[in-house]
């Protein structure tokens, strides 16, 4: 039993670990909470979708998957489009505040009122109803310690890993990378340092959409689409980025990892009703021996 | 007849179409607005069609409150049909319809609060509702699992009111039938997995599993209960009878599955409904709340005709004469409605029998109904067994409710 | 003559329109020379600097860069094209390593990153040694340094000092003129802010007082050293330029 | 023998393995202006913020007019009496100038918040003379001009000269300034040094940081040179410039 | 006619009472700093206590106590004082994004509480027969009498927090808020200060629920979903944090925003798409927000420069 409860706390946690990256990399390059994160998520999720829908499904199941080759084609579109709504939501309303001098909180709550537009519009076109890529149920394999896990959920674990490592990497070894954490911290230096700061946010909202897009389409295969996923994850997300310590891309997986972890041991102790708080208490816990997190500074 | 109303006569809704609730909220507002739709196709209330306003709470108290005091003060309507949350119902009872004389008849709330505010006289007697109380559907779900031999199923409930109460009612019916509950495990709605309950609902170990969820929720939970390897022994609540709940989880998974609903089965009046959903929607009414939001504004829309004046009052009292046990039975439909229009012009008493079968309000405004058992054939969703009034009450008796 | 390296003329900027703190100063500087720009607190000379990077608004007037307008081209694009800015505050990233700090610094240059690097680590060993800490966690004279070596990690051909020395132990200051001389030497031109007056001008081939936004004096550093006007200059006295 | 005021022993401060103050006995006397003086990285503002109670330091005892004040909260050693500058300034940016002044007076009748609905009055009187205070010493550091401005809109030299205010408006006991001339014109240096001496002569001690080395010659007794974290000579001007270490390694060859 | 003075009445009502809540953010937020994203968790205590001050005993949960109006709201008041004095003594080393989870959480675990304890709380059933001051009014007597109280209300908290800030304490506030450490060094004791404003602010947060409570007659936990903080919030921002008029004035455009659209749709959206109207007044919304935002980014009135009475804010500086 506890064999279990802890696979599927990684494994549930993974998801929400891979989600929480790119709310970290907002907090850190993007200096807010980007509420409308989460919505990119879903319009990553159904944009892969449409693409499947077209094609009519994912093509034959690979191996022990519950989806076809299709889908990676499907994710790329995903990437695609979700990275240019991110642009383009940078366009229209982020950069006139920051141009403006707005505060964080202003962004934060601007990028409520655009989570509100992206979830309804994604509403209007696709409806209420959930949705699915391959409708085939996903048999658990039985491992040895009779322990009951889907392939489609070890994919996702593995994916988080090579995120991580990928926007490790892009961030601290890569010009790029550089740029953005120079003009988060200080973006007049960064301007004297001939990086133009538009571009830097570009890249970031690009990298930040395709990473969106690609735990909103693991989310789908993994549990379901519908257009509240991304408001309902939300809370997850945040707290595994910000117990893992603001704008720490390994904290965050880690953070996501112990969220799921914490959800699914907590009912040793207490009742299913009180689940969800269990993560928080968690995290005030830890808070009270490191007030930043675990990987903050 | 009191003086000439002017049309249209306006009937107000309140409906969550956004927020954790919109899922189920929309398809009951777009049957909302077919009941209407069938009313002014059989020729309006008092020669007038009627308007449905339709506001959305989002699942917020306040807003619904709001929407309610704007219906009853800025739009005037007379009556107030839908609202869909416990909570909601509730506020608007005690903040606005109740000191207003605007009688309020939803179409699903099902918290035990309300009957108990209007024994106490704090509703005035302006609260009723078309959807019975979470009793009916605990024997539904007795029914259906003791039927199939479950000896000691496990039950899977949302963590709300209707959840917590349906569970206590359900526990004691399940015990009268000759069973017991291994385990009861809640969840929290809109989770983004319910890994933990699915496998904290596994190690009980049951022979089946009664799952009271609403529809996305409940085929997360169905499709993880399933693929970590849970019986197929399911008994599924009203909220899943629905063909997207069918092909989310499968057909093929659930041929050993049954459910339960509350609308009556067979008989005129429930054919005549459904052949009017689908008519204008192209699919079968299966969804929470669709049968009861339907006979709510229809019920309303009768007792408007019925009534003097489109007052709340002469309202209120109408909607009793309209289920009148020596009247005319009239049905849902338009021809249905339009006979039944007619009737209460002529001064003929009449009969409602609705979309969920007959039903009566009590001195609570609550109804007690029928309940029916269904099953998934060749992916289609079938009746299999019908609990009628008599058998229900026989049972509410035995059971000692 | 040649044209001047650096040319302003009649430069009005400020952080709002209706506010103007440089009110029309007309100055230059040519390649290989060492300008300091002296001046009271408030003076403008940081506008002034910052004008010239394209971080404030410039409200009319022209500065030219080996005869190309910098008015209105955006910072990134200027100091792209030659200019080398140490600002006067917040001049490092704290949140970066030191390496990381003169990276971002060799940025328009990402080829030769490497040699500048290992440039700057001869020159000022104690950033080698500290390579990995964070600029956030260097001693005041040492972000000091440090930004004056980030500035120096495109070979800019303009070099703008905001005050250079302040925070500079006596010793460190000697050896950051010095390694300015030299840098002017190779045909740089240098336009240093500087408190310091003495050693500012020491270090310099000419001198322009800043008084409300305006040059009052300007002339060699060695007859600016002793002209009688300058510290009543610095008083907001009334001097004329010579 | 002259009292000491200010009085560390064998303060020790580490950043990981770095030890930026290693091992610090000093004491004072009373009313000197001291200064403390080494090349850069040396460990002054550290030993600064350990003084002042912004850090703790790892070992040693550090004691004020006899009350030991190591590992004291910062708004404690304040309550004591010593006030401290930045090097790097902290303004308050979005208040004004003035009130970056006006917050500074302690035990301010105001500040307990219920005295603001009893004794109005006598908020109301605090404040006037408060404001008058502040705008004597906004004169004085020629920031009267922008007591109105919103402190984030200072130039460079303007915002050194608002942590002098601020630590002027204390009347504190004590005054550590972290390069309170780094910045600031000549001209007005001058003045400064005489109110400096000004308020020294009314009994009041400054240990102050600074890399001019005119200024710290001819205005400080006694003088502590720092290198790597520890003191290397402690003595009056001619005694420092003459010593070889201290040319070596922070004088280089001054003029 | 009278029905719209009636709705408006009503409107203002409960304007006023999430205005009471955003000037208690105010003090917590836009004076001294303190991110708290749980504001409904206060809110939902000022209320239950309330309710449970009141409210007849029934038989899933205690009651009938009876306490008259008055004492319920300052005891409402009082026990949410101290709930924020726990939880800030609890969070004190917080800061930011960590200070606004902890409190979330806390919020969600209130409300955790109040739908699983049914015997103080009544559970989802929650608790209904409060005791609601005026009810024996007419209707629009009704209405009238109780928005005299809650703007009453209003006006006193408005008041007593506009002394607050405008006085010695509330400019070390912001000093505190503006840099600790400088703070810390110049003598202000950063840690009280801190728990100070956070718990006279979560009073008035206490004081709504209660209001509220007495208002509808009714409360569940439904009433105090995490949606609710983000509409406080979202009045403290467009009407300008730091601000207490702004933060009163973002209240009352704030929540004409959230029940006004509603009315805007159900007046432009023709009857037959009356169902898509929900999304529609949710994107309606999303842009007026980010419109307002946008057009107005320190909110629609901007932080005071001065605290002192004795300075006046200067244009010609103020930049
Ligand atoms: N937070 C920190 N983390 C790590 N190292 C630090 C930190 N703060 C200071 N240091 C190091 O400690 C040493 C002493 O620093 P300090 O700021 O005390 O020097 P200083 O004598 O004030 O120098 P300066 O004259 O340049 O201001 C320096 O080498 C510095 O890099
Ligand atoms: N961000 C800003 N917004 C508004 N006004 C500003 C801003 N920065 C500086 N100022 C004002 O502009 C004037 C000139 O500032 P500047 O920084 O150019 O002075 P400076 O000559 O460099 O002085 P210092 O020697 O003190 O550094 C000052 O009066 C200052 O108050
Ligand atoms: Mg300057
Ligand atoms: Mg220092």
């Amino acid at each position: 039993m506890i064999a279990q409860l802890v696979i599927d706390g990684l494994l549930t946690g993974a998801v929400i670990a891979l989600g929480a990256i790119g709310i970290t990399l907002g907090l850190a390059i993007l200096r807010f909470a980007n509420f409308g994160y989460a919505e990119l998520m879903t319009v990553g999720g159904y944009a892969a979708l449409t693409a499947v829908l077209a094609y009519g499904g994912t093509g034959a199941p690979l191996g022990p998957f519950s989806f076809g080759g299709f889908l990676a084609v499907a994710l790329a579109v995903g990437l695609v489009v979700t990275a240019l709504v991110a642009v383009a939501s940078d366009v229209v309303v982020f950069r006139p505040l920051r141009r403006r001098g707005a505060g964080p909180l202003v962004l934060i709550f601007a990028s409520f009122g655009l989570a509100l537009v992206l979830r309804h519009v994604v509403l209007l076109i696709f409806g209420t109803q959930p949705e699915y890529y391959s409708r085939e149920i996903q048999m658990a394999v039985l491992l040895p310690g009779d322990v009951r896990v889907m392939p489609d959920q070890l994919l996702v674990l593995a994916i988080t890993v090579l995120a991580l490592v990928a926007l490790w990497w892009l961030l601290n070894h890569t010009r790029m990378g550089l740029a953005m954490r120079a003009v988060a911290e200080n973006t007049p230096l960064a301007r004297a340092c001939a990086i133009d700061p538009e571009m830097a946010i570009r890249w970031t909202w690009i990298v930040s959409g395709a990473l969106g897009a690609l735990a909103g389409t693991l989310f789908g295969l993994t549990v379901q689409l519908r257009p509240e996923m991304g408001a309902n994850l939300l809370l997850p997300l945040f707290t595994a980025a910000v117990l893992g310590g603001v704008g720490s891309i390994p904290g965050a997986v880690i953070g996501g990892l112990l969220v799921g972890l914490a959800e699914n041991l907590s009912v040793l102790v207490l009742p299913t009703s009180y689940k969800a708080t269990v993560p928080f208490l968690i995290m005030l816990a830890c808070f009270l021996l490191r007030p930043k997190g675990l990987f903050g500074k | 007849q009191g003086a000439a109303p002017s049309c249209p006569i306006k009937l107000g809704a309140i409906i969550p179409l956004t927020g954790p609730q919109g899922p189920i909220g929309k398809p009951i507002a777009d049957t909302a607005q077919l009941a209407v739709e069938h009313v002014n196709a059989a020729g309006g209330v008092k020669g007038c069609p009627i308007e449905m306003v339709l506001r959305d709470d989002t699942g917020q108290p306040t807003l619904g409150v709001d929407a309610a005091r704007y219906l009853v003060d800025v739009q005037k309507v007379p009556a107030i049909v839908g609202v869909v949350g416990s909570g909601i119902a509730t506020a608007i009872v005690s903040a606005v319809t109740t000191s207003a004389k605007v009688p309020m008849v939803s179409c699903c709330a099902v918290t035990p609060t309300l009957t108990r505010l209007s024994e106490e006289g704090k509703t005035g007697g302006y609260f009723f509702r078309t959807i019975p109380t979470s009793r009916v559907f605990a024997v539904a779900h007795a029914v259906a699992a003791t039927d199939r031999g479950y000896k000691n199923p496990v039950v899977i409930y949302v963590n709300n009111d209707f959840g917590s109460a349906l569970l206590r009612d359900l526990e004691k019916a399940i015990g009268t039938l000759g069973g017991k509950i291994a385990g009861a495990i809640p969840y929290n709605e809109n989770q983004p997995s319910y890994r933990t309950e699915v496998n904290q609902a596994l190690a009980l170990k049951g022979d089946a599993l009664i799952l009271i969820a609403f529809s996305q929720d409940g085929a997360t939970l169905a499709r993880e209960w399933i693929s970590l390897g849970g019986t197929q022994n399911l008994v599924l609540h009203n909220t899943l009878r629905s063909q997207d709940f069918i092909s989310a989880v499968g057909a093929r998974f659930l041929t050993k599955a049954a459910g339960i609903d509350n609308a009556q089965v067979a008989g005129a009046s429930v054919d005549a409904f459904n052949a009017g959903f689908k008519a204008k929607f192209n699919r079968d009414p299966v969804g929470p709340g669709l049968h009861t939001v339907y006979d709510s504004a229809v019920v309303t829309a009768l007792a408007m005709q019925q009534a003097a004046t489109l007052d709340g009052t002469a309202i209120r009292d109408a909607l009793r004469q309209v289920q009148d046990p020596a009247g005319e039975v009239v049905v849902p439909g338009v021809e249905g409605i339009k006979k039944s229009l007619e009737a209460i012009k002529a001064g003929r008493k009449v009969r409602y029998v609705g979309a969920t079968g007959p039903f009566t309000f009590d001195k609570n405004g609550d109804v007690t109904g029928p309940a029916l058992v269904w099953k998934v054939e060749d992916g289609k969703l079938v009746t299999d067994k019908v609990i009628d009034l008599e058998q229900m009450t026989a049972l509410f008796k035995r059971i000692g409710y | 003559m040649t044209t001047p390296l650096l040319e302003i003329r009649d430069l009005v900027a400020g952080y709002h329109r209706d506010l103007p703190i440089v009110t029309g100063a007309s100055l230059s500087v040519a390649a290989a020379e060492v300008v300091a720009l002296l001046g009271p607190n408030g003076a403008g000379k940081s506008t002034l600097m910052k004008a010239v990077s394209g971080l404030v608004l410039v409200m009319g007037g022209s500065i030219r860069l080996d005869g190309t307008e910098l008015v209105g081209m955006p910072t990134h694009q200027a100091i792209a094209a030659g200019i080398g800015y140490v600002p006067q505050v917040q001049n490092v990233f704290v949140t970066l390593t030191i390496e990381e700090n003169l990276r971002a610094g060799g940025f328009a240059a990402p080829r030769t990153v490497r040699a500048r690097i290992a440039e700057a680590y001869e020159r000022f060993p104690m950033l080698a040694q500290k390579r990995r800490n964070l600029g956030g966690e260097l001693s005041g004279g040492q972000r000091q340094v440090l930004a004056i070596a980030r500035a120096l990690m495109t070979q800019p051909r303009l070099l703008l000092l905001d005050e250079p020395s302040a925070g500079l132990s006596p010793k460190a200051a000697q050896e950051v003129f010095a390694a300015v001389r030299g840098i002017a030497a190779g045909g740089v031109g240098v336009l240093m802010v500087e408190q310091n007056v003495k050693a500012g001008l020491a270090a310099s081939d000419r001198g322009i007082v800043l008084v409300q936004g305006r040059p009052v004096l300007d002339g060699p550093a060695a007859s600016l050293a002793g002209d009688p006007r300058l510290p009543r200059a610095f008083l907001g006295e009334q001097v004329f330029a010579a | 023998m002259t009292r000491v005021m200010l009085e560390t022993q064998n303060v020790t401060v580490s950043f990981g393995a770095l030890r930026a103050v290693d091992g610090v006995s000093l004491s004072i006397p009373v009313d000197a202006i001291a200064a403390l003086i080494g090349p850069n990285g040396a460990g002054k503002t550290t030993l600064f913020n350990a003084l002042a109670g912004a850090i703790r330091p790892d070992s040693g005892t550090i004691r004020f007019a006899g009350t030991r004040i190591d590992g004291l909260k910062p708004h404690r050693v304040f309550e004591l009496g010593i006030a401290r500058t930045f090097q790097i300034p902290r303004p308050f940016a979005e208040l004004s100038v003035i009130e970056n002044l006006m917050t500074v007076p302690p035990r301010q009748a105001g500040e307990t918040f219920w005295r603001n609905w009893l004794t109005p009055g006598r908020v109301r009187a605090e404040e006037a003379r408060l404001r008058d205070k502040a705008e004597e010493i906004l004169d004085f550091v020629a920031l009267r001009k922008l007591a109105l401005a919103p402190a984030r809109t200072l130039s460079g030299g303007q915002l050194k000269l608002l942590e002098l205010g601020r630590a002027l408006m204390a009347d504190p006991r004590y005054i550590l300034l972290d390069e309170p001339a780094a910045g600031v014109n000549a001209v007005l240096l001058e003045t400064i040094v005489e109110r400096i001496r000004a308020l020294n002569a009314r009994g009041i001690g400054f240990l102050v940081i600074e890399h001019n080395i005119d200024l710290v010659t001819r205005l400080c007794h006694p003088i502590v040179v720092m290198a790597q974290g520890q003191v290397v000579v402690v003595g009056d001007a001619d005694t420092v410039r003459a010593d070889q270490r201290v040319i070596d390694a922070y004088l280089g060859d001054m003029p | 006619m009278m029905g719209t003075l009636s709705y408006l009445v009503f409107f203002v009502t409960v304007a006023s009472l999430f205005a009471i809540a955003t000037l208690g953010l105010n003090l917590q937020w836009g004076f001294s700093g303190q991110f708290n994203a749980g504001v409904v968790g206060f809110m939902a205590i000022g209320a239950y206590t309330y309710a449970a001050l009141t409210a007849p005993a029934q038989h899933e949960h205690v009651g009938g106590l009876d306490w008259p109006v008055i004492a319920a709201l300052v005891a409402a008041m009082a026990v949410t004082a101290l709930v924020a004095l726990a939880i800030g003594l609890v969070t004190i080393r917080l800061r930011t994004d960590y200070l606004a989870l902890a409190t979330f959480g806390i919020a969600a675990a209130i409300n955790h509480l109040a739908l699983n304890l049914e015997g103080i709380t009544g559970g989802g059933r929650g608790i209904a027969g409060i005791a609601k001051p005026f009810a024996d009014l007419p209707p629009l007597w009704f209405g009238l009498a109780f928005l005299a109280l809650a703007a009453g209300a209003l006006l006193a908290v408005y008041l007593l927090l506009e002394r607050l800030v405008r006085s010695p304490w509330g400019r070390a506030l912001r000093a505190v808020r503006e840099d600790e450490v400088a703070a810390a060094a110049l003598g202000k004791d950063v840690d009280r200060m801190r728990l100070t404003a956070f718990v006279i602010g979560a009073a008035p947060m206490g004081l709504s629920g209660a209001l509220y409570a007495a208002f509808i007659g009714y409360v569940s936990p439904y009433d105090f979903l995490a949606i609710l903080t983000f509409q406080i919030w979202a009045m403290l921002i467009v009407g300008g944090s730091g601000n207490n008029a702004g933060a009163v004035l973002g209240s009352f455009v704030v929540w004409a925003l959230w029940s006004l659209s509603g009315i805007v749709v159900v007046l432009i959206v023709p009857t037959k798409l009356q169902v898509q109207g929900g999304a529609i007044q949710a994107i309606l919304i999303g842009l007026l927000l980010v419109a307002m935002l946008i057009f107005r980014p320190r909110g629609l009135m901007g932080e005071r420069l001065h605290s002192s009475p004795l300075l006046r804010d200067d244009a010609a500086v103020r930049h």
